[in-house]
């Protein structure tokens, strides 16, 4: 179970690759894994958005990120869990998070991954300020609902 | 008592600057906190507090030495 | 919107980059990715599996995992979806399946693959036979249900 | 009329080999083709069936040159 807050950026895929190969344990017992990452668009509320600054409260944010891990482990039986966030000065297209679950089956994979993104979108205290092509900027107010789905699978 | 008090994001730039500390006498919940440290500003609607990085309403007592933070709503992710 | 069925080891992160350098289109708006990855365990129902051969109608998978793509296309507000999937003989730790849905958001992209697995576990005319280490040979009877969570989020 | 007829997985395994084709004169419903091609053997519980590649009821009719498949419910992912 692991949380990195970095202000670097973040290349999802060769990052699970290496968290896969030196880190994960028990892979023989993983059969799902679920994959979430969020990355910046270049447009908010109609606007075109050319830089977003991600704020946060260093300590507070590891700290609900750990507490959201050990709530989703209560849930569901999951083998490991990648949390991976940027902050300071991001450009359209690149990722800002990536949460990742592996599990030995797919249904808590899904569940877990979602949790975490959820909780961690209302809980983790992390702030995006935008600046437009005119340069103006702008505190985002708040996230959108990661709505659930009531149709049927 | 001496407790640190810090501002993030929209908060901050409300305020003006990202920390103070009060000294204070008796106990003091984290609405009063609010008040003494901000010298009675209105506070924002939808304004979140945190006592030493965890979540608490603001009713909740402040101790000795604790870091009250007051921020708005999270939008990372 | 891609559908690959393939004799060969899928090495889902290069597949993923690969991709997205490549065939993707709409960088900018996309916001979230959802993907999942399952893999062969080396063990089911007890025992110590040692390979696993998945059969395949071939034709009819496509067909039906193009279906399974438009029916999610109509419910959800997708930019692309990829779906990898293997046949032929298999070895533990090896990925069987990969889905990436990519959408401006999450709720659409969690909501996608999901749906997309869940239809292509119980549609897409594919078989698993396990080789036991006793190099006894059987079936998979049936898939596992992907529960959905009744917990809140 | 004629059926081409496929076999999958343990429903190959069953029958015995991958493909039949039956020459028929009358419609036949998808049941009626399992009778024919198979000899009447009995039907695993959860046989699913497919015409042209898309999954039908039984009493589905079958038309010149479709391609009738059988198979046990699907295993992949």
């Amino acid at each position: 179970m692991t949380v990195i807050i970095k202000d670097t950026p973040i290349n999802p895929y060769q990052d699970l690759q290496e968290y896969e190969e030196t880190k994960l344990t028990k892979n023989n017992a993983i059969g799902a894994s679920n994959i979430f990452i969020g990355t910046m668009r270049d447009f908010n509320e109609g606007d075109h958005v050319k830089l977003m600054s991600l704020e946060h409260y260093p300590g507070m944010t590891e700290k609900q990120l750990n507490k959201i891990i050990a709530a989703a482990n209560q849930q569901w039986a999951l083998i490991d869990i990648l949390i991976i966030h940027r902050v300071g000065d991001i450009l359209p297209n690149e990722p800002i998070v990536l949460v990742s679950a592996w599990s030995s089956h797919r249904g808590d994979a899904f569940d877990a991954c979602r949790f975490i993104m959820e909780n961690l979108k209302s809980k983790a205290p992390f702030w995006k300020k935008e600046r437009l092509i005119n340069e103006q900027e702008r505190w985002v107010i708040s996230n959108t609902k990661g709505y659930l789905t009531t149709k049927n699978y | 008592m001496s407790i640190k008090i810090r501002y993030f994001a929209s908060l901050k730039d409300y305020i003006g600057h990202s920390e103070d500390e009060i000294i204070y006498e008796k106990a003091l919940t984290v609405s009063e906190v609010w008040q003494q440290a901000t010298q009675n500003k209105i506070k924002p609607q939808n304004t979140l507090v945190a006592v030493n990085m965890d979540y608490v309403s603001w009713d909740e007592l402040v101790n000795d030495s604790d870091e009250v933070a007051f921020f708005p709503p999270v939008t990372g992710g």
